[in-house]
């Protein structure tokens, strides 16, 4: 019984290479965190962490190779998520009176935590 | 005009009269499409039943045109509901100046009204007829919801926030004041009474409630005793924005946004200054979330608001 | 294509060659270890059935207690009655009374396959079911919540001194459970179909089942996160919706609703796939618009996540995201539509039999297009500034899950017992039963519309006397749907023992699973069969009909 | 070998290669419900870092930067660990990928460590609410929202990676020993690389909206 190998395991020369690519993006997000960039910095460390995953989608999880329905189930994770982020801000981004101020808590919480 | 409709609750605002028109124009389109749909289901029922000579011939499996046009025809009768009705929510949901002002502060159980004039009232609320009342609602623990079915009005009271509603009595009489919102055990007994009165009897009950300071001037004093006057008075030397004729105007924050200061930009400036500090002046002014209650903190706004007026008047 | 005409001869006495999945083994290990989907299917069954009595139990007493002013009941024990028979309900009956249940048992069978692609999963499912089961029952026994259902902080999360932790971990571990048999339905359809089966000539039923797990599989973990974080914040006093720290309680809302509007279309949907089934198979004749079923049942599943927010249009959440969330409520509202209009007209040139599938089926259409319709009145903005959290709002939802829902899933119980147990039940008493349960109905939820338009608040124990006739009327009609509920329970019970044998195909449908014996065999089918027509293949001028693997019979 | 491959394929599969991807495709599923989950807690991060930029940049600066750094470079490492493993069940030699397995639960354990020292810092921090918690100076009430995040991620995120060591450990001590993961059938193996990589993956996203945020 011949032992055919997936071709796409041969060598683990690529693997390694996206070892080493995770580590540099690692290292550039760390050295954008310190650079003051104010509010563009949470956009770019997330940009860098989607392109890490996106690797690690790709070559750890074996998504190489022609599209197939792994690729939609991996996908629309993500894509749901859409619905939650994008729909809640039709409220946030313009309810009066937010963010709220902190009311004081004249009525002490009756509820002892715990029970 | 709604008598000859039987089990129809009384209708004694503006804004009612126009939900009840809207709710039967939906109740004609809905128990025409609920007609429809008996009537199919019974004739094809009778028509088609096993054994019935009518003839199944060339039975049509089907046909894109029926389907599409049942579709839009009911799609395009309710989208003119939907803006109808989209039309009265941002009417109803956008509180103007209003010639009356009350606050209401929901409580476990309770709902506390306060009258500029100062007097307060537990579960009730006296208010003149064909009057625009502006109410401005807080909540001291839980979600309640502030509902008069009579008029057709409800907002839920969220706590950390101001909600504000408005309504137009056009009936004098006693109506029902409902919380919706589940708050505990005793919800079910959370109401109360609008009593909707004719202006000279609204000024005789004013006068019969014996409170001679008004809310504003409360308000002063709890300026005062805070503090507040130290840095907001006219002549005081501290760098901080002036406060008169401050309400209903827009301020400039440090972020760069426009805010209207109405009722909860100031309560939002009171109790978490650090978030709106005005352009141009230092964040230097103390947190008071932990000093004030919600009554003191609606004095404060009664107060702020009054002094933008006496300076118009003052022109 | 080769078509054997079998004459429909009576069903013949040949005992079946394998034994049944009933009687291939008879040990207890065999039914509480089992692999076969059949049996998971039947420990499904047992374990709702029971939470259905639970749950209405609760329904009995707050009827009883609302059947006067001064009621029954103290507050505080009305208060967690109402919260408990909403959480038993809704996840221990509603969510996963159909796909458990009818979808484990008949997936594989009308696929051609012979188990679900993970049985071990499967069987999985069920325990973790029960563990949330007596999570729920132990939260019941010491006390119950008293938040609702919905579990509105900071309610639930700092003022409610019920066991609401105990009721939050409930509901994370059944999302366990309906996460589990959704992905196991999925990846069964996608992988294990027949050869020839194509999604085109997959039965409407699994096409809904298929629906149903989309969304159960994407909604339930938000559901799971949601009471994660309320637990937490229970537990520890300190959390992310505690308005004292700055925490935004309509937070709480955004992400519970975002579930549980999707969960309401979790429990229509397989609802929505059984009636597909059965107006058919009674009526003759083939779906009208077979293709459009499919479109709309998917539209469903996908627009069902964009219109959460209008269960908070008075919430306080911004005017311009109440326009938005009401607009999309229309659209969603506009598969159903198509749905129900093929139903009615699947009707047409029919030769129809009005057996007890097929009332229920039609009170099914009837009480649906009710509820969708005062659904549409509470999606118009102005009315549902009116109406919300009235009893309107409790008679609209019930017309769904309770109207139609329930209606479909003794619709179900009724279409395939004879292929579950092999016996046939007293049609007579089904029929009973099916327009019973229809008057009760109406008679208990009807006066609720106009309860709620006068304004009578929903979870208050007590409400002004002038509107006692209208409660009057509602409880009186709960204790005839009570009857028309366990009537079923009687005479499918006695049809287990005295029932007359049902043969493979006792009311002439197309399925594949009606190619298979009934009660069938262990591995479904001997060998896997090859499907060569689309389904529904009736024909009501020549009364004959053509199974999905192409022998055509009479009848 | 035949023998034991019959033995493996179930009833309802046509063969083994089915059953495999059918396998795969399963765990993709539960990775959607897996997605969706975390996503959803970090939708709560996002939305309270949008309202509330100020106090969650000064809660923010007392968490331990370098045992988040090094945690990612671990799970980043055992994720390659992880698939130089499966590559080795895939071209049969059986010792290389157990060496290789052996690493992965190492580098889990390392991780774990780590974080435990992190928890450690973190309690003398005083930064845990509710139990221990003193809100620095000038920060607003939203920090300890901010503490409450952090808890509740970092401790999901690590009862997924104790699951993950567990599955591997299953594969090392049960399955391999059985001689269940051959080259013909190795899937059980990949299904738990791709679980494996995945909590990995959620590190990934974690790390930039605990550790990164107000440096500058």
């Amino acid at each position: 019984m011949t032992i055919e190998v997936d071709p796409r395991r041969a060598r683990p020369f690529p693997f390694v290479v996206a070892w080493a690519l995770l580590l540099l993006l690692f290292g550039v997000s760390l050295w954008t965190a310190f650079l003051g960039l104010g509010l563009w910095a949470p956009v770019i460390q997330f940009g860098i962490a989607a392109i890490q995953v996106a690797t690690v989608f790709i070559l750890f999880m074996r998504l190489k190779g022609p599209p197939s329905l792994k690729w939609l189930f991996a996908v629309s994770g993500f894509f749901w998520l859409l619905f939650l982020y994008g729909l809640t801000m039709t409220d946030y981004s313009n309810r009066k009176g937010w963010p709220p101020a902190v009311p004081v808590s004249s009525s002490q919480q009756v509820h002892p935590p715990g029970s | 005009m709604y008598r000859w409709i039987p089990f129809w609750p009384d209708t004694a605002a503006v804004n009612a009269e126009v939900v009840n028109n809207l709710y039967i124009a939906e109740l004609i389109v809905s128990g025409l499409i609920v007609a429809t749909v008996v009537a199919m289901i019974l004739a094809f029922g009778v028509r088609y039943r096993r054994g019935s000579p009518a003839s199944r011939a060339n039975l049509v499996q089907k046909t894109w045109h029926l389907e599409v046009g049942w579709t839009t025809a009911t799609l395009g009768a309710f989208l003119i509901l939907f803006v109808w009705g989209a039309s009265i929510y941002i009417w109803l949901f956008q509180a103007p100046q209003g010639d009356e002002e009350v606050y209401v502060v929901g409580k476990r159980w309770m709902w506390k009204v306060e009258h500029p004039g100062g007097q307060r009232e537990i579960n009730a609320l006296h208010v003149p007829v064909d009057k625009t009342i502006r109410v401005v609602m807080g909540s001291e623990d839980v979600i309640h919801s502030f509902f008069v079915p009579a008029f057709r009005i409800k907002h839920d009271v969220v706590p950390g926030t101001l909600q504000t509603i408005w309504f137009k009595a056009n009936k004098t009489g006693v109506f029902r004041l409902v919380c919706t919102q589940f708050c505990g055990l005793q919800h079910a007994t959370m109401q109360g009474e609008v009593d909707v009165m004719s202006a000279p009897d609204y000024a005789r009950w004013l006068t019969e409630q014996g409170v001679h300071e008004s809310l504003a001037d409360q308000g002063r004093d709890v300026f005062r005793a805070h503090g507040c006057s130290g840095c907001h008075d006219e002549n005081s030397t501290v760098h901080a924005p002036s406060l008169a004729g401050l309400y209903g105007t827009y301020v400039h924050l440090q972020d760069g946004s426009v805010r209207l200061a109405d009722e909860a930009y100031i309560r939002d400036c009171i109790l978490n200054p650090r978030s709106f500090t005005v352009a141009g002046f230092p964040p230097v002014m103390p947190d008071f979330s932990g000093q004030l209650g919600e009554d003191e903190v609606l004095k404060l706004i009664a107060y702020i608001k009054s002094i933008g007026k006496t300076r118009e008047t003052g022109r | 294509m080769s078509v054997t005409t079998v004459e429909r001869a009576a069903p013949r006495e040949t005992p079946s060659p394998e034994p049944s999945y009933l009687t291939a083994e008879h040990t207890v290990g065999s039914w509480l270890l089992t692999r076969d989907h059949k049996r998971i299917a039947l420990l499904f069954f047992a374990s709702i059935t029971f939470f259905f009595f639970v749950g209405g139990i609760a329904a009995t007493l707050m009827r009883l207690n609302l059947a006067t002013p001064q009621g029954l009941l103290q507050p505080s024990v009305y208060n967690r009655m109402f919260t408990m028979h909403g959480i038993i309900m809704v996840w221990f009956f509603l969510i996963p009374s159909i796909p458990t249940t009818f979808g484990n048992f008949f997936i594989p069978l009308m696929i051609g396959a012979r188990d679900l692609a993970f049985p071990r999963v499967n069987l999985g499912s069920w325990y973790v079911f029960n563990l949330s089961g007596l999570v729920v029952l132990y939260s019941l026994v010491m006390g119950g919540a008293d938040t609702g259902w919905t579990f509105y902080t900071p309610l639930s999360a700092s003022y409610a001194n019920g066991y609401v932790f105990a009721a939050a971990m409930a509901v994370f571990i059944n999302g366990f459970s309906s996460i589990m048999t959704s992905l196991n339905f999925i990846v069964t359809i996608h992988r294990l179909r027949a050869p020839g089966m194509t999604w085109l000539r997959l039965p409407l039923f699994v096409w809904g089942i298929y629906a149903v797990s989309v969304v159960m599989l994407t909604a339930t973990p938000v559901l799971a996160m949601d009471t994660l974080l309320l637990a937490v914040e229970r537990f520890i006093g300190v959390g992310l919706f505690d308005p004292t720290r700055g925490g935004d309680p309509i937070l709480w809302q955004h992400m519970f609703w975002f579930y549980s509007h999707p969960a309401v279309y979790i429990m229509i949907l397989p609802a929505m796939g059984v009636v597909s089934e059965i107006i058919p198979c009674y009526a003759r004749r083939p779906i009208f618009g077979y293709v459009g079923m499919v479109l709309a049942l998917m539209a469903i599943a996908i627009l069902s996540f964009f219109v959460w927010a209008h269960h908070m249009f008075v919430a306080g959440i911004s005017i311009y995201a109440g326009v938005f969330f009401s607009l999309t409520t229309f659209f969603v509202a506009v598969p159903s539509a198509i749905k129900v209009f093929n139903w009615t007209v699947s009707l047409h040139k029919g030769s129809i039999v009005f057996d007890a599938p097929m009332l229920y089926s039609l009170g099914f259409v009837l009480l649906f297009t009710v509820g969708g319709v005062t659904g549409l009145m509470l999606a118009t903005l102005a009315i549902d500034v009116g109406v919300h959290g009235t009893y309107f709002v409790i008679a609209h939802f019930h017309y769904i899950m309770v109207g139609a829902t329930v209606s479909a899933y003794f619709a179900a119980l009724h279409y395939w017992w004879p292929k579950i147990t092999g016996r046939l039940y007293p049609e007579s008493w089904a029929r009973f039963a099916a327009i019973l349960t229809y008057v009760g109905f109406n008679l208990t939820f009807f006066p609720q519309f106009i309860l709620g338009y006068l304004g009578m608040p929903r979870r208050s124990y007590t409400y002004p006397v002038e509107w006692q006739s209208w409660n009057v009327l509602s409880s009186a009609g709960a204790s005839i749907l009570a009857v028309a509920y366990a009537l079923p329970l009687l005479y499918l019970g006695w049809s287990l023992i005295w029932g007359r044998k049902a043969g493979p195909n006792p009311w002439g449908a197309t399925g594949l699973e009606w190619t298979t014996p009934s009660p069938p065999p262990d591995h479904n089918f001997s060998s896997t069969p090859t499907v060569v027509h689309e389904p529904y293949l009736y024909d009501p001028e020549k009364a004959t009909f053509v199974s999905q693997e192409g022998t055509r019979h009479a009848g | 070998m035949p023998d034991r491959g019959a033995r493996l394929l179930e009833v309802q599969y046509a063969n083994l290669a089915h059953q495999g991807e059918t396998a795969e495709l399963g765990i993709w599923a539960f990775l959607i419900n897996e997605t969706i989950f975390f996503g959803a807690l970090i939708f709560t991060y996002y939305f309270y870092r949008l309202t509330y930029p100020h106090d969650f940049a000064l809660a923010a600066r007392d968490t331990v930067l370098w045992c988040g750094s090094v945690n990612l470079a671990i799970l980043v490492t055992s994720s390659l660990t992880m698939v130089l493993g499966i590559n080795a069940a895939a071209q049969g030699e059986r010792t290389k990928m157990i060496r290789w397995l052996v690493a992965t639960c190492a580098l889990g354990f390392a991780f774990m460590l780590v974080k435990g020292y992190e928890y450690y810092l973190d309690f003398q921090d005083q930064v845990v609410p509710a139990v221990n918690y003193v809100a620095k100076s000038g920060e607003g009430p939203a920090g300890e929202l901010f503490w409450v995040f952090y808890w509740v991620a970092t401790g999901l995120h690590a009862i997924h990676l104790m699951t993950g060591v567990g599955l591997v450990l299953y594969m090392l001590l049960w399955r391999i020993r059985r001689g269940e993961i051959t080259p013909v059938y190795y899937t059980p193996l990949e299904v738990v690389g791709v679980y494996w990589s995945f909590v990995d993956v959620v590190w990934l996203f974690l790390f930039p909206s605990i550790y990164l945020v107000g440096r500058s």
